[in-house]
């Protein structure tokens, strides 16, 4: 029984069991099947730990009562939440307003999810584990998750509601603003690894130095800055705080999500997780070394644990952002992406060209690879940031006399 | 630098999250249902009336109906009917005693000023919140019967203060006393024989408000 | 507690009373038959909105400060899986009616219960949401929410503690878990013909109009002395 | 800061048609007003605001008060002299006047930038029916808007030259002012379960004819049982 | 001659409306708004997302205090008072039991006067932590600089509870002085607590002081200059951070105040930042003045002896007595006829008038500024419309 490739051999076992004109079709829905039960799950789980995580960041703890129908005094540190919630959103009435849009207000969960889902197709979930190996994985991923932000649109001009509609706008322009600077980020990589596959860019950061540093893109330069640029983008993508504008609570009620109730609502709900799963996996397959272990002797730890771990950190890592930082205005935000996140990500690929050009450095010039690599990043960096923050600073103040 | 702010805010609530499984002063929530609410004595609800003795709560309150509470209320939320009859009180003397005593709970705003000015101390606020109801009429309408509650439940929920009050009717009672047993003195002194002294000792009255 | 005292129901909407009798032999034969899968998906569809409870982020005076306390770090509703507070009335389970309601706003906490989907609850939460309280006297304040809404719920107090709330909130959660799916005691939402939006009164020359829905709101008669 | 009767010198010798006048205030705070006229007021407010000795530039608060019409019987003692020649009696004599009554505006003033107030001035409506204009002091302190809206609203002062004139704490479509003396607000007394004075009598109008005894018990009482 | 311009009344609507620009949004935020702060409506004019014009519209919490007062003894509409601004129910019973001693001219002990500096220091910080949690919730952080104010007033809340019998509405204060005096056990508390609020506010300030995004969202932002401010008579906070010195505390020195030492903050910009920098500096004074409020307290009655709790009747007179809440000049006027009740019973509600400037302030701004610009000016319903 090898764990590494134990889901393999289920599928098999189980596709074996159909005659052979159908494997080809067992095989596909298998994979389907898969990933929505474990992201399915992974999404449940992840909304309690959202809860219970920003809880502790406040103090308190959080859902912890729900137990289980049935046996009331097991209280299961309130895991069962999710499945509460899911209940009652599906049992809620569906309204639907009267001026709306009947087909985009339909349309626009439909859409967000099914379109959310569809990046997940090209992610390596372990060694042996791609749903689909595709060689244009990249372009592929980007071009489904963008039409996430469409959905949003839709549904913001569909619901025929003011606050609605002014989501929507921002939702355009975020996506319009962030669409560039998460795509630049990614190039380096593909640059770097010289193929648009995502199974080929983990096995790229194979290897470790005295087998406990792993090779993994973030431990470059390049892909240092690369992957900072990612996240910031990748929250924006997301409406993740503090990006979440087209859904921000204290100004324009609940955005695009006003009209929404019910199984919409949540089907609205589940897609802001899975594009959030689906481009936290992305980040780790490009920066973090995907399901590769981070030391030699870690190996025996089946590679698809190592990436949903590396997937969990990194959900973890964007709660305790929305935990703790304040929302931007629409036009910081778009000026952050204009005028600071593209020319850097533009930088970082001269960065990584540089890289690319000079693996012959070797041995005391390996030293001066870093420190011209790190530099083309900082100054710009500390420049840019300058320029970005002139005229904001904390200030003293005088007292009566 | 840019980021440091953030950096810094970041690392704050780091700190209070890994406090949350140590340090009490980041862990402050109190588990209601499971564990009571931390009530401090002098936490006020809603008033309750006072009376000697539990087993005759109606025959034994302390309240003489005399209606200060019914005027002073802001929003008045109290309604008394006095009663036709008298009936002796802790000191012995006869007085009126309250036919009908709603308070509605509804409208109550925990002011405490009916409390303040009882010269009787027979009104005095409750300790109990968990008062949820269903219906609002008669759910929160509290009559005679449910607003008594005997003293021992008052000096359970407030010790300080039920002993003041206790040790001030005490001495009340007892001068009382002495004032009777001096005046039968000096009505027995009197050529006269005098009518019997009024009962000194609190007795539970048997004529109550429900005969 | 939680079941709706049938001798008390006065002046609440009582369609669970009021259905007793429309039920025929056969219907209730076939709910016995059944029973167990029917008492299975009851158990859990209780469960799952009783543990889910979102309000609306909605409050109106003094009491919304200790509804916001009641999901601070002390207290924490989130331990109810309610700290949810939607801003929108349409993902909204729960409206706790926190404060005062003056005649001016009462239109619009009227039209907010509208928006809300079913099913739906309501809290009063304090002295003036159940009938006024201390300002029932102003020209403006209107005498309890149930003149146009039905509430579940009455917590008194001015304010209530956020433990009050959270007692509220429990007494809410039981009174969901033993809602019947069908039958004569079938909760309000599951039954065709209770109403589910309530007429939003109109601003007057000199009060609302109508100053209170009929429909669902008639005072007993409390004979005092003339 | 100077007295108000200094003020008030100052304020007939600059604006001479202007009628000042002096409201003492009998109470133990002892704080007096001016009594200003509707034509000067605002020239008088706009002098007082920019006067270098004074500096009147805040405006604290901005109230109505409403005067009803009331009887005010005066005594006036007459010392009568005796026809019989004996010592002259003093007889009191009683009449009785109608007191007319208005809307007053009150402004409480305060100078920020020399730290000393308050001077309070006082605007009177000709009566509470259709003399209820005065003109608005919101040009020259913008303080007043709001609490202009508000006395507006609740007690039907019209203030000429306010900027935007509306209904600020009430719906438009309301038609009354609450905050008149005379006010009486609309019956809503169905549920009072303890009414007390006013609230009561109005209340009654709810009680079941039927169900009046005289003297009977209420359903409080009959819960409890009859009372004795 | 004139110390300030005669200031041109009503706002300067600057609406473009061409091919370009397109229509004009109107939106109507509130009176169910997460951060409208209770029941208060803005009806805002759009070009995109850009304020044009914004009217504010009042009254959703219009309770008729004042009306209901004036059928009210004067001891009765003490505790309607804890609900005005039900955020520091201390300091407005004070600024009542103020305006009633000044009416009636009572006398108020030493120990008393201690007392309420005491608990209007301690709802000043209550007021200012929670203020500062909302107003960040107003910028878009998920309640976590909130919970932790909230953390902190709760602890104070304790205090007020222990001492007075209720968390919000303390009902404390009396004519003539308090109602309880505190107990040596619940002195070293608040001591305890005064003590270790430094401690937090240093936290809280690390947490978003400095914090880039708070920076940019706030400095710049809903500017105002002090000559308009003082004409449009805002007090408080609001208006110190214009640079305007006045702080009632010190214009008047009502109660024992000129016994303390403590500073007054100004601000230069008058922007949503220096408005909360206000906040933060005017805590850390009132810490100080706890301080020594505790280390001077002295020993003594708490109520004047010849204070009177029924059948107060004042002789006929009025006063306006005013003190510095913490959203600024909170007053009462009265009018005595001699009778129990006041004839006439008058609130100036700092939150209502704080308002004025509104839409100045906010015009030119986006929506998500005039939630922020409303949350840092610090309104309470209950007051704005009382």
């Amino acid at each position: 029984m090898n764990l590494e490739t134990l889901p393999l051999q289920v599928r098999d076992w189980i596709v074996g069991r159909f005659p052979d004109a159908l494997q080809w079709l067992v095989h596909h829905l298998l994979s389907i099947t898969a990933i929505l039960t474990v992201f399915g799950l992974f999404f449940a789980f992840t909304t309690i730990a959202e809860r219970k995580l920003l809880a502790r960041l406040q103090n308190r703890l959080g859902p912890n009562r729900s137990g289980l129908p049935w046996f009331r005094s097991l209280k299961l540190w309130g895991l069962t939440q999710p499945f509460a919630d899911a209940i009652k959103a599906i049992t809620k009435e569906d309204v639907v307003p009267a001026a709306a849009d009947k087909v985009l207000h339909f349309l626009a969960p439909v859409v967000i999810v099914a379109f959310s889902l569809l990046g997940f197709a090209v992610l390596p979930f372990g060694r042996h584990l791609i749903p689909v190996e595709l060689d244009a994985a990249i372009l592929y991923f980007f071009a489904a998750g963008t039409a996430t932000e469409l959905a949003i649109f839709m549904a913001g001009w569909g619901s025929r509601n003011k606050y609605s509609l002014l989501a929507a706008m921002r939702a355009l322009a975020q996506l319009i603003s962030y669409e560039l600077p998460l795509i630049l980020s990614v190039v380096p990589v593909v640059m770097i690894v010289g193929t648009l596959s995502t199974q080929e860019m983990v096995l790229a950061q194979g290897g470790w130095t005295w087998g406990v540093l792993p090779h993994w893109h973030v431990f470059t330069p390049w892909g240092f800055a690369g992957f900072l640029i990612f996240l910031v983008a990748a929250l924006a993508e997301s409406n993740r705080s503090p990006f979440d504008l087209p859904e921000a609570e204290s100004e324009i009620i609940a955005g695009h999500l006003t009209e929404y109730s019910g199984f919409k609502y949540a089907l609205f709900f589940m897609a802001e997780y899975f594009g959030l799963t689906a481009l936290s996996g992305l980040g780790v397959t490009l920066f973090l070394g995907g399901w590769q272990a981070p030391c030699a002797f870690l190996e025996f730890i089946p590679s698809w644990l190592w990436f949903m771990g590396k997937l969990a950190s990194m959900i973890v890592f964007f709660i305790w952002i929305r935990g703790t930082l304040l929302r931007l205005r629409i036009d910081q935000l778009t000026r952050l992406s204009w005028k600071f996140l593209v020319p850097l990500a533009l930088l970082n690929l001269g960065n990584a060209a540089f890289w690319a050009l000079t693996p012959g450095w070797t041995g005391p010039l390996a030293l001066a690879r870093w420190a011209v690599s790190a530099a083309i990043i900082i100054v710009p960096f500390f420049l840019l940031g300058r320029r970005l923050s002139a005229g904001y600073a904390p200030r003293t103040y005088r007292y009566a006399a | 630098m840019l980021g440091s702010g953030i950096l810094k805010g970041l690392g704050v609530t780091a700190k209070n999250f890994v406090g949350s499984y140590h340090d009490p002063a980041r862990m402050v929530t109190e588990e209601y249902p499971d564990t009571p609410a931390r009530l401090p004595e002098a936490y006020r609800n809603f008033p309750f009336l006072v009376t000697e003795n539990a087993t005759d709560p109606m025959g034994t309150l302390r309240c003489v109906a005399c209606q200060i509470c019914e005027k002073e209320c802001p929003p008045q939320c109290i309604y008394i009917e006095k009663s036709k009859d008298k009936k002796p009180d802790a000191t012995g003397k006869p007085q009126l005693y309250p036919a009908v005593f709603a308070i509605d709970t509804a409208v109550c705003m925990s002011c405490q000023i009916c409390v303040e000015v009882c010269p009787f101390d027979a009104i005095k606020m409750d300790h109990v919140f968990a008062v949820a109801a269903t219906n609002r009429f008669e759910g929160l309408l509290l009559n005679r019967e449910q607003l008594a509650k005997p003293n021992s439940y008052f000096q359970q929920i407030r010790p300080a203060e039920a002993g003041e009050v206790d040790t001030r009717l005490a001495a009340e009672r007892s001068a009382a006393e002495e004032k009777a047993r001096a005046a039968a003195a000096a009505k027995a002194a009197a050529p006269k024989p005098a009518a019997p002294a009024a009962t000194p000792a609190p007795k539970p009255a048997e004529g109550g408000a429900t005969p | 507690m939680s079941e709706p005292n049938p001798t008390s129901a006065a002046g609440l909407p009582s369609e669970a009373l009021a259905k007793e009798g429309n039920i025929s032999a056969a219907e209730r034969e076939d709910l016995r038959r059944h029973g167990i899968l029917l008492t299975s998906l009851e158990e859990l569809y209780g469960w799952g909105r009783s543990n889910s409870i979102w309000p609306l982020q909605f409050g109106l005076a003094c009491c919304a400060i200790e509804m916001i306390a009641a999901a601070t770090a002390r207290f924490d509703i989130a331990r109810f899986g309610a700290e949810i507070f939607r801003p929108s009335p349409r993902q909204a389970d729960l409206m706790i009616v926190s404060g005062t309601v003056t005649k001016k706003m009462a239109p619009q906490v009227v039209r907010l219960w509208n928006q809300m989907p079913e099913p739906k609850y309501c809290i009063a939460m304090g002295a003036c949401a159940i009938s006024g309280g201390p300002f029932k006297q102003g020209y403006n304040v209107l005498k309890g929410i149930d003149r146009f809404i039905p509430v579940d719920i009455y917590i008194p107090g001015c304010p209530p503690r956020p433990e009050a709330l959270l007692h509220g909130l429990t007494q809410l959660q039981e009174k969901i878990r033993s809602e019947k799916i069908s039958g004569p005691q079938a909760a309000r939402h599951l039954q065709p013909d209770a109403a589910s939006e309530f007429p939003v009164p109109d601003y007057g020359a000199h009060d609302l109009q109508p100053p209170s829905n009929p429909d669902i709101f008639t005072a007993p008669v409390l004979p005092r002395k003339a | 800061m100077e007295s108000l009767e200094q003020i008030r010198d100052r304020l007939l010798a600059r604006f001479p048609a202007a009628k000042v006048e002096l409201v003492v205030n009998p109470g133990t705070a002892a704080e007096h007003a001016l009594l200003l006229d509707a034509a000067h007021a605002r020239d008088i407010a706009l002098f007082l605001r920019d006067d270098p000795a004074l500096r009147l530039d805040y405006c604290s608060n901005v109230t109505g008060v409403d005067w009803p019409e009331r009887e005010i019987v005066d005594t006036v003692k007459k010392s009568v002299p005796d026809p019989a020649g004996g010592p002259a009696k003093v007889v009191e004599e009683k009449s009785k006047r109608i007191q007319p009554g208005c809307l007053e505006a009150v402004y409480h003033l305060y100078s920020m930038a020399l730290k000393h107030g308050p001077v309070i001035l006082r605007l009177r409506t000709g009566n509470r029916t259709d003399q209820v204009t005065l003109p608005s002091l919101t040009p020259v302190w913008r303080a007043a808007d709001f609490q202009e809206r508000e006395i507006f609203d609740l007690y039907g002062i019209v203030f000429s030259g306010h900027p935007d004139l509306r209904r600020i704490l009430m719906w438009d479509e309301f038609k009354d002012h609450p905050m008149r003396k005379d006010y009486v607000a609309p019956d809503d007394f169905e549920w009072e379960p303890t009414p007390h004075g006013e609230v009561h009598e109005r209340a009654k109008a709810h009680y079941p004819p039927a169900v009046q005894p005289p003297d009977g018990p209420s359903v409080a009482s009959a819960k409890e049982g009859p009372a004795p | 001659m004139s110390l300030f311009p005669n200031m041109a009344v009503g706002p300067t609507v600057r609406a473009v409306h061409d091919e370009f620009h397109g229509d004009l949004l109107e939106v109507s935020m509130g009176p169910q708004h997460p951060s409208t702060h209770g029941v208060f409506r803005m009806v805002v004019t759009l070009d995109g997302e850009q304020i044009v014009k914004l009217k504010p519209v009042f009254g959703y919490l219009h309770r008729n205090h004042e009306k209901i007062a004036e059928s009210t003894s004067y001891l009765g509409s003490m505790p309607y008072t804890d609900r005005l601004d039900y955020l520091c129910s201390m300091s407005t019973n004070w600024a009542y039991a103020l305006a009633v001693e000044k009416l009636s001219g009572q006398a108020v002990p030493d120990r008393a006067q201690y007392l309420r500096i005491v608990m209007a220091e301690l709802t000043r910080l209550v007021n200012h932590s929670c203020l500062v949690g909302f107003l960040f919730n107003d910028l878009g952080t998920s309640f976590t600089p909130l919970l932790y104010a909230f953390r902190e007033r709760e602890k104070i809340l304790d205090l007020f509870e222990s001492l007075s019998g209720s968390r919000m509405m303390c009902n404390y204060q009396r004519f003539g002085g308090c109602r309880v005096d505190p107990s040596p056990e619940w002195l070293a508390a608040a001591q305890a607590l005064v003590d270790n609020f430094p401690r937090f506010l240093d936290e809280y300030e690390t947490m978003l002081t400095g914090n880039e995004i708070m920076l940019a969202r706030t400095q710049g932002v809903g500017r105002l200059d002090p000559a308009h401010a003082v004409n449009a008579g805002l007090t408080g906070p609001v208006l110190r951070a214009c640079g305007v010195d006045y702080d009632l505390r010190k214009v008047d020195g009502y109660g024992f105040y000129p016994r303390f030492d403590f500073r007054v903050p100004l601000g230069a910009h008058g922007d949503t930042y220096d408005r909360y920098m206000m906040r933060i500096l005017e805590m850390r004074e009132s810490v100080k003045i706890l301080q020594q409020a505790f280390r001077d307290l002295p020993a003594g009655p708490v109520m004047d002896p010849k204070a009177k709790l029924r059948g107060f009747r004042p002789k006929a007179g009025e006063a306006y007595g005013r003190l510095e809440g913490p959203k600024g000049e909170l007053g009462f006027y009265l009018i005595s006829d001699g009778s129990p009740n006041p004839w006439r019973y008058r609130v100036r509600p700092p939150s209502l008038i704080n308002l004025t400037l509104l839409e100045e302030m906010c015009l030119g701004h986006t929506v998500a500024d005039a939630v922020v610009i409303l949350g840092s000016i610090d309104i309470v319903l209950g007051e704005v419309d009382r």
